[in-house]
Formats: C-alpha cells, structure tokens, sequence
C-alpha cells in the first residue's frame, strides 16, 4: 500500500493539526487535487460524503485481488483469507467504538441500520401478538399508546422509521421541540419521556445545526423509564473519539461514506445480548441454523442480521479507513476540526445579511455551519460558490421538519474534515462575502 | 462554462421582478386551470393558473418560492403566455424542455420562447433543469385541466419511453405515502 | 484504464470462447494469478461470488478520485458528476436486462432485494388493513388464507422471506416439490397454482442443480391466475443472455458480487407501474418529497425504494461488469460456460462412487455441478481439493431443504465462470478422482 | 502446510472407526447428562451423554454424523473420557480448545489429550475447529447438566469477554426462531 512518509511527521506532534499538517495529510486523497471550473477544489462537503485516502482505495482493491472469495462457506483458502479480513474488518471497526465484535452488525449505511432496529421492534410486536418468541420478545414489543420519543432537528432517517413504526404498532411518535435558535428544550424531554416511553431516538451531533445533544441527560431521561436508546452517531463517528458501551445507549448507528470509507457500509451497533433478543429483519442465507420448508430457526447476532452475502469489500475499506483514522487520532481530528467549525462559524457571522444556524461563534458546535443568505436561495448560493470551485450543500440537508421551525425550506452548509486547512475555509468565506453582490441584493 | 452564462443579467433580473407572481382570490371559471408542482430535490413549490378563453391564455399567474432560476423561469412563462393560443402556449413548453433537455446542444430560440431562451445554459447543469421546468410543467398540468390533450396538442409531448420527460414528471409529481 | 490488448483478438471471434480465448481474459482478473500451497489456484467457486478484472476496480477507483461526491443532492461540479455517474449505472445495468432505468432499483444484495418485495407486500397489507393507501395497495395486500407458492429447489433468500411474509399476513406458502432426482414436478405446479395463489417466486437456476426452471410455464399459470412472479436471478443473470421484460416476470433480483462486480451491490427489477404501486420499505433521506414530524410522502420508484446514501461507488463497479461481460458477449460467455457444466457433469459421473446432483450429463445444465462422494463428507472434500489448489464449495449451499429431499445433508459444487478453462475442469477432475483413495473409502 | 498435518492417519483412523458411536436406549440416572449440538457453518450435529459416578466419567457415547474431523474427535474423546473425574474431563475440554484456538502456537499433549493431541493441525484451519470443538462442546453441555459448574471446575472455561470460546459457543447453539 501506498505510504505517506511525510505523514510520520505529523503523527509525531503532540495535538491538533497545522495547516502544514493538514497540507501533508492532503497528499492521501486524491480526489481533492482537482481543479473544479479551473480553480482549486475546496472541499467543504463532507457532512455529506467524505472522500476517501489512497489507503483505503489499495485497502479495498488488494482485498478483491488477493482474498476475495464468500465468507463463513467453503472451506478453500481464500474463503479462509475472506473470512478472517471480513471478521478482523469487525473487530476493527468495532474496537473504534470500544465495542465488542458480536455488538457490531453491518449494513448498507445508517438509514439502513435504523431502519432495522425499527423493523425488527415492528417484528418483535407481531411476533408477540401471534405467540411467537419468548418473554424478551414481549418486552420488546410496542403496543398501542406506548411512545416514541424523537427530537425535532432530526435527519429524516432517523424519523420515518419511527413514524412507520408508530403506525405499525399504534405507537404514538413524539417529538423533543427546539427553540427558534434550534436548540434542544431538555425541559420539554423531561416531561415528554415517561413511563409510557419505549424508545428514545436521537441525533448524537445535528447534520444542521453541528450542535451536540445532551447525551448524558437523554439516557438518564429514557434509563429511568427503561426505555431503548437509539443514538444517530452518523456526523458524531467520523469527528470526535467515540466509547459507544460508555455511553450507555442501547443502539446506536454510522456510515462508512462519511469518515473516509466505501459507500455501500454502515454500522449497527447493538449493546451485547439485546441484539440477540430481537427478531431477524432481513433472512436468508448464513444467518440461520435450520430450515425446513416450513420454518427457519436463526443465529445469534451478528449473524442473525447479516442475511446473504455481505459487503465484505466494503467491511475491509471502512476497517482501512478507522485504522487511518486512529493512526492520526481521534483527538486531534476532533481538535482541529472544532476549530474550523468555530472558524466557520465566526466568517459566517461577520458576513452582513448571512445568518449563522445553530450555536453562535464560540458555543460549542463540531465542523461544520449552516446558514441562511438573506434574499439568494440556497441552490444560488451554492451554485455560485461551486463556480469559484468551493463545493458545499445546499437544500433541506433530509430535515425539513427543522427547517421549517426555523422558518426557512433550505439552507447552505460548509462542513469540514481532517483534509481541511484553514485556508479552505478562509477561501469559502471570501467566496460567500461575494454571494449577494452577486446576486443583486442587499445592495 | 462560466457562471454568467448560467445567471444571465436578464435571469437575474426577472428573479426579482417575479412577474405574474401573486394569485388573486379565484373566479370559478370553468376555463381556469390550476396545477401545483414540487421539486423533490430542494421542496420547492410553485402553482400555475391559467385562464383560456376561445382557445386564447387570458391569463397565466403563478405563486410559488424558489431558485433564482425557477423564479425567473415563471416570470418569463408568464410573459410568453399571455399572448398565445393554448396550443401554442403547450407548443412552447414542449420547445423550452427540449432546450433544457439538450444539454448545451440546442440554442434558446428568442422567437419562440421570448426572454425564456435565455435559459439555455440551464442546459448545462442538470441538477438545475428542474428549477427551470418547474412553472412550466405546472403549466402543461393547467392546461391538461382545461382542454383535452388533443386540443392542446399535447400528443407531442407524450412522455417518451424512459426519456428525461417521462422521468421529470414522476419525479416532481408526488405519490401520496 | 487497464486495457487488455490481447482482448480485442478474442473478441473478433464468432462464437464461443476457447481456451486460448480465456487465457486472455484470465489476464484481467489479478485473483486467478495466484498460487495457493504452492499450485496454481483453479477457481471453480465462481457460484459463491465471482472474481473481479481490473476493469471493474479500476472503474469504482476512478469514481472515487475523481467524481465522489453525495448524489442527486448538492449542486457542486462533483456532486453533478456523481449522480450523472450513478444515474449511468443504473442505465447501463438496466439495459444489460433489457430494462428501463426506472424499473431497477439498487440493493446490497440478491437477499434484499426479495426482502424488499416480501417486506413491501408486507406493508400492503398492513396499510390495507389501515385504510391506508389506494385501491392498488389493496389489490397488493395478501390476507389469510391467501398462498404463496416457491419450489422445493430454493435457495434459502427465496425461501425464508416468504416464510416470514406468510406469518406476518396469515397467507399460506405452500411449495412445488422436486423429484429424487431434483427435477421439479410441473403437473403439482399446475395443481398448486390456483386462485388463492398471490404470489409464485422461484429461482431461474438452481444453485445446487445447475437446472433451469420452466420460466414460461410458471410465468403462464401464475398469470392465469393473476399471481405475481418473482424470478431468483442469481445465477443466471451472470451467465445467460437475460430479457426480463420478454420473461414477462414482475419482479427479478441478482446479485453484483457473482457477475464480476463489487459485493454489497445488487438489483431489483420491477414492472413498470408495479414498483411505484409498493409502499416502501427503508425509509430514511432522499426518498421523499414532503417530511412533517407527523408524516412523510414518498417518492416514486425507483427512489421510493433507495433510503439514504446509495452504494453508488458498486453501483459504478457493477455498471463497468456489465460493461465488459457486454464486451465480451453474454451469448459467447453462455456457450462457454454451457460446455464447461457438461464437462464437469460427464466428468464427475465417470468417477466410482461419485454421485452428481441434478440433470444427467448432456441434458441442458449451467457452468455447475453439484456432487456427492460416498463416504467422505463434503468439507473433507473440499480440504482435500483446496490443498490441490482447487477451490470449490461445499456444504448446503443455502438450500437445506432440497439437500433433505435429496437425502444429503451436505454436497461439494464446483462452478465455472468466463475465466475457466476446460484445464480447469480436468485438473478438478483429477483431483477429484483422488479422494476416496485419499479417505481411504471405496478401495 | 500440507494436507497431511490436518489429516494424520490416527484422525482418519478415528474417523472410520468412530469409537462410542452409538446411543443405547437411556436409564434414567440421575448423573447422566446430555448435550445436542449443532455446526451452523454444516448442518452436522452431535449429540454426546455423559454418565458420572462418584465424580468419575462412567461412559462417553455420542451419535451424530459430520465431516472426518468431527468424527474422530468424537471417536478420540470417547477414548480419553472412560478413564477421568468430571473435573478432569472438563480440564481436558479446556486444554483441547486452548490447543484449537492456538492458530498454530501450541502443540497438542498427549499425556493430556490422548489421541486427540493429533487435531493439533486443525488449528490452522479456522473453517474446521468448530467441527473438532462439537463433540467437545457438547461434553461439557453434558457434563453441565450433571453437577454444578463448581464441581466441575469449569470456572476456568468461563468465556472471556469477546474471545473464540464464548463467540464459538454462541454460534453453537442455535436460538430459537
Ligand atoms: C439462487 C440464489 N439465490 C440467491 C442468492 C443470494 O445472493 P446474495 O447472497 O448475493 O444475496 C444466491 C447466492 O448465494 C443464489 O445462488
Ligand atoms: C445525522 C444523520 N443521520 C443519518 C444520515 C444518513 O446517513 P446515510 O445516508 O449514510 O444512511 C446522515 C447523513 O446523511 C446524517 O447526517
Ligand atoms: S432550487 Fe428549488 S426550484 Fe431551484
Ligand atoms: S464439516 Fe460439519 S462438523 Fe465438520
């Protein structure tokens, strides 16, 4: 694989990245030495997708043409190799959230693994109803008039899973509001989460906003009434060290996509015992132990989620990508990145007629910023930027509901990554200044 | 491609000008249609009125937020309408799609499409073709409201099998959940 | 990219592909280059998963370096040539079965993608049974006493699904048995097939048999009664020429991984109009217009059926597959891999105590072949081969209930690819002849 | 490594001999125990029961069918049960699985392990320990249900957290759908 020697340099400091840092760590990825309209690539997207490291790309690549073969069958030997760099691929990955292999289940991506844990709780409800399973599946099973607890910044996969629940079971969905700031009004999630609670579903840091949940106090909330947690971790895994098991949630998800690994990967993780519990979402091949024409009886997790053949390429870059990860450290990349959010945050301020969403300049908010440019739509600006070759988000960011209590249909969003410099986001924040002049407004 | 070919001074400033903007409270006519379109990629909205009579748009009003691109393009459709026969009126969309379906190919034509042909750099990003499209398919949808689809002679813009057209229309029409 | 020079030679001939032939396209899949204790490895485990050529990684690490970016979302340079790069794929991929790109919809894999339909006539039902949705949820929802109808022969993704749908609605699955030879009894297809029938889902070949299936009988006795057909097209789509509309099936699953593509990519195929007629099944980003916190609206298909980030980085990598399967010629590669199933058929019956498993030699049989050793389990088997650099698979094969029909509980399968030669097989072949001797059996 | 190291010929030996195969029809005495187990990754299974008298193994028998590994550990370990304590035995499970999970590092005893010591080789291939485990994991099943996991002294075969032993015997035992 391919070795960044200057790289060594930058591990060797104490914390946080220079620019000079960043600049070396740049060299990895290639899709970020592109000239976009003619100007240099300033890639301010990643809340989106990151892109991805040369060792990730050989990672994956060296997999298919040295081991690829299907796992857990056969008994040749690159089936052998297969399966050992699928389940070491687990390991690694999960011991990046401090959790156990067998607490750890893959998926296509977040969505996807919401959406199992939401299926298999709608499962679990009918196969209480019809007798089937044991105690731990009637503890499980939602009925009429047991809640759901959401919050209202939410990304839409981490909503319309619960609402399909709720109808499914005749759940009742709730949601935590947030003020005209965007903020979680914890006082309203104490009175909302009570004994009719069953789970408690929320963001660990705002696609939007970049704010952070009281995490501590939501589970201490959901504890008391023994319902589940289920935590998004999708923007929080690829930005700041992450102890899943000391956090105390019940479940919790990510994407590979966003922290430099493959598409086609995410992660469910699954406190140990409870994803046992659960009923199967998908089935078929290798997550069961006997089928008969009749019936099938099912593995233990992780297995007993994973049906059919399993991204074992993508396992392979994603454990490719935490190992780049924590070879510059986790700490560092949350370091850095906080302070181009803060930085983000700050330009974006001092811009007239743009408004900054979320935790003013100097509150605590990850790297990235969403905003409002007074009198130019979001697509506009983002167009505009784009032409200057800054690429950012523009549109709903898959959370309307949010937008639409803070009065807005869309916004623009720069979010930032370890491969940014400050200069990037000075660059961004020059471009933005142009955005109304442009356009004609504010004049 | 520069951005100046995309945000043409004249698109800039009928953004502004939003004209025909507004829906008065509605006379039922019975030669009135209405259409209301949303484009799922930004949630955009418009809707489009229009008014026929002997054949002739009356009138072509519209309400809606969006884009610069989008409003612009419904200011100018409602220039371009008020002068035409229905036919022609769906004559005219059909041409302004095929514009924007181009990609860059095909050359706006000022005779036919009026201050509109100056969106054919729209052609050129397609993640924008749909801001553009927007008043106008809720226009075709108006008129289909009015007249039968042969009157307006909307055989020619018959979704094509698989085409960007077809493709278009699905997408911006909703399917309840 | 990598082009094979040599290729264009093979590809200036008519018909077929002779060993000669493959030796050239072996020259594309870096895998086949390897020694395996110490023996050149003869990959005949191709029914499991698939080897990939250069082309194809090379294709999904372009994608990634220069076009990796969140699609149809964002209105930067990347993220437009992410989507048009994704949206080609689907075109391309649709057009390798004669499909419209509206009609297919990306999935992890073959099992999810008949999940997904098992799941999504689930939620029919529910909704029916709500009052949810139109007339042509209605006409989708099965109720007790309904029946859904499989074959004994099927692989457990096309089995276990439909189990779970039949508990779920109160429906019946009831199944076309086999004979002891394995072959399908079509007059109890006939007597199955009734009014009651809903649904009939079968596989076009057998993975263990290397039997094709009636296609067009099925097809006229579930439309005779206005079933609805669901075509396993695992293991045919990489091998034969494939029309899925002229089949006139509704619905069609396979697999990336087993045609030369990346794992964690597969397809679903629907009829026109039908896929926009399911609710959907994953919920989550991108697959809706409007989102309340009450309530969201979907897309049409085939969005409404992809939540959150798509594979798009194997939606790329399955299009380059096609691509060069195209380029070579699904008749040609159908051919070849026809006369290397006879060989292996012919082959292994003239080995004593070797039993092969479905049609006789010289009756119609894909590039597999499935086979019992007296008196030596299969993964002994298996060892024995893989120590002669052979890679075969052995087990269940993900179809226990046909392996039970059979009276075995497990069987060796050897499955051979465009990249095989007729070497291939008679090195297999040799090994093979080995084994009793080497167990000690038979002597 | 050759395939040799896997299949010695004491294994195949075993494998045909299948020594304690076999289950007579059952007394119903209190200190026999009984443990079915079942290879996800094969289908094989095993059942082994156990008959203890004064702490002291009276009989191993098992019935069950699987590949040649399988077959002579359970053949092996039939053989190596007769002569030992329950705590003995469970001693001998701990060391044999110690030895599989080994990857290769540690070398089977035969003071400890008797015949068994020749499955040394498995431990190489990660595919087949389970198959040398079976019988083994269901001994200790069997022997569970006799005394206590005390007398036994099976504290030390306790799973450590996320290691082979637990994950192994997780998978072996199927849960119920
Ligand atoms: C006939 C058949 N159906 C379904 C499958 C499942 O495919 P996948 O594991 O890729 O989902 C396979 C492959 O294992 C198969 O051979
Ligand atoms: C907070 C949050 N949750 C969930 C998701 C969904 O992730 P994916 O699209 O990878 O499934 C995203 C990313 O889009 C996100 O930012
Ligand atoms: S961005 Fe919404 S219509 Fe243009
Ligand atoms: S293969 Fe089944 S026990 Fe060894």
């Amino acid at each position: 694989m391919t070795v960044n020697n200057d790289l060594h340099a930058v591990l060797a400091q104490p914390a946080g990245l220079t620019d000079d840092d960043v600049r070396i760590i740049q060299q990895d990825f290639p899709a970020l030495h592109q000239e976009i309209h003619g100007r240099r690539l300033v890639y301010l997207d990643s809340g989106a997708t990151s892109q991805k490291p040369r060792w990730v790309l050989e990672a994956e690549r060296e997999f298919y043409e040295t081991c690829n073969a299907a796992v857990h069958r056969g008994a040749h030997e690159l089936a052998v190799r297969a399966t050992d760099a699928f389940e070491d691929a687990r390991t690694t990955v999960a011991a990046f959230v401090r959790a156990a292999p067998e607490e750890l289940v893959w998926t296509a991506n977040a969505t996807a693994g919401i959406n199992l844990i939401a299926q298999a709780l709608g499962n679990a409800s009918i196969w209480a109803e019809r007798g089937r399973g044991g105690q731990e599946i009637r503890q499980l099973a939602l009925k009429p008039g047991d809640e759901i607890v959401v919050t209202e910044l939410e990304h839409h996969a981490n909503l319309i899973p619960w609402q399909e629940l709720a109808f499914r079971t005749g759940a009742v969905l709730r949601f935590i509001p947030v003020d005209a700031a965007g903020s979680l009004r914890l006082e309203e999630a104490e009175r909302l989460i009570g004994p009719q609670t069953k789970v408690v579903a929320f963001a660990h840091t705002s696609n939007v906003l970049g704010s952070v949940a009281p995490v501590h106090e939501l589970v201490q909330l959901a504890r008391r009434v023994g319902a589940l947690v289920v935590l998004d971790a999708c923007q929080s895994a690829p930005h700041m060290p992450l102890g899943l098991p000391s956090l105390d949630v019940d479940f919790a998800v990510f994407s590979g996509h966003k922290m430099l690994g493959p598409t086609g990967i995410g992660v469910l993780y699954g406190r140990r015992g409870l994803l046992d519990a659960l009923p199967p979402v998908h089935t078929g091949g290798s997550m069961i132990t006997t089928v008969t024409m009749e019936r099938a009886e099912y593995l233990a997790a992780p297995q007993r989620f994973e049906a059919g053949t399993q991204p074992v390429g993508q396992a392979v870059g994603l454990a490719a990508a935490v190992q780049y990860l924590d070879g510059i450290g986790m700490d560092r990349i949350h370091a850095s990145v906080t302070v181009l959010g803060q930085r983000l945050a700050e330009g974006i301020t001092a811009i007239r007629g743009v408004k900054l969403l979320g935790p003013p300049a100097g509150e605590p908010r990850i790297g990235l910023a969403a905003f409002d440019v007074e009198g130019v739509h979001a697509h506009d600006v983002g167009q505009y930027l784009d032409s200057l070759g800054v690429a950012v988000r523009v549109g709903h960011h898959c959370a309307q509901p949010l937008h639409r209590r803070l009065g807005l249909s869309a916004s623009t969003r720069a979010s930032a990554y370890l491969y940014n410099t400050t200069d990037d986001i000075d660059e961004f924040l020059a471009a933005l200044s142009g955005v109304r002049p442009y356009f004609g407004v504010g004049k | 491609m520069s951005l100046e070919a995309l945000y043409q001074e004249i698109i800039l400033d009928h953004s502004r000008a939003r004209n025909g903007s507004g829906l008065p409270p509605q006379d039922t006519i019975d030669a009135t249609g209405e259409s209301h379109q949303l484009n799922p990629v930004c949630g955009d909205e418009i809707t489009v009125r229009v008014t026929v009579q002997s054949k002739a748009v009356q009138s072509l009003r519209w309400q809606g937020s969006g884009c610069a691109i989008s409003m612009a393009s419904a200011s100018m459709l409602h220039e371009l309408a008020t002068t035409l026969s229905a036919r022609d009126l769906q004559a005219r969309v059909d041409a302004f799609r095929q514009m924007l379906r181009s990609r860059g190919t095909t050359q706006g034509d000022p005779e036919l499409l009026g201050d509109a042909a100056s969106l054919e750099g729209v052609s050129r990003y397609p993640a924008r073709v749909k801001c553009a499209m927007l008043a106008w398919v809720a226009a075709e949808g108006a008129l289909e409201q009015i007249t039968p689809a042969m009157d307006t002679g909307n055989g020619a813009a018959a979704p094509d099998a698989g085409g960007e057209n077809e493709a278009m229309t699905r997408l911006i029409a909703p399917t309840k959940g």
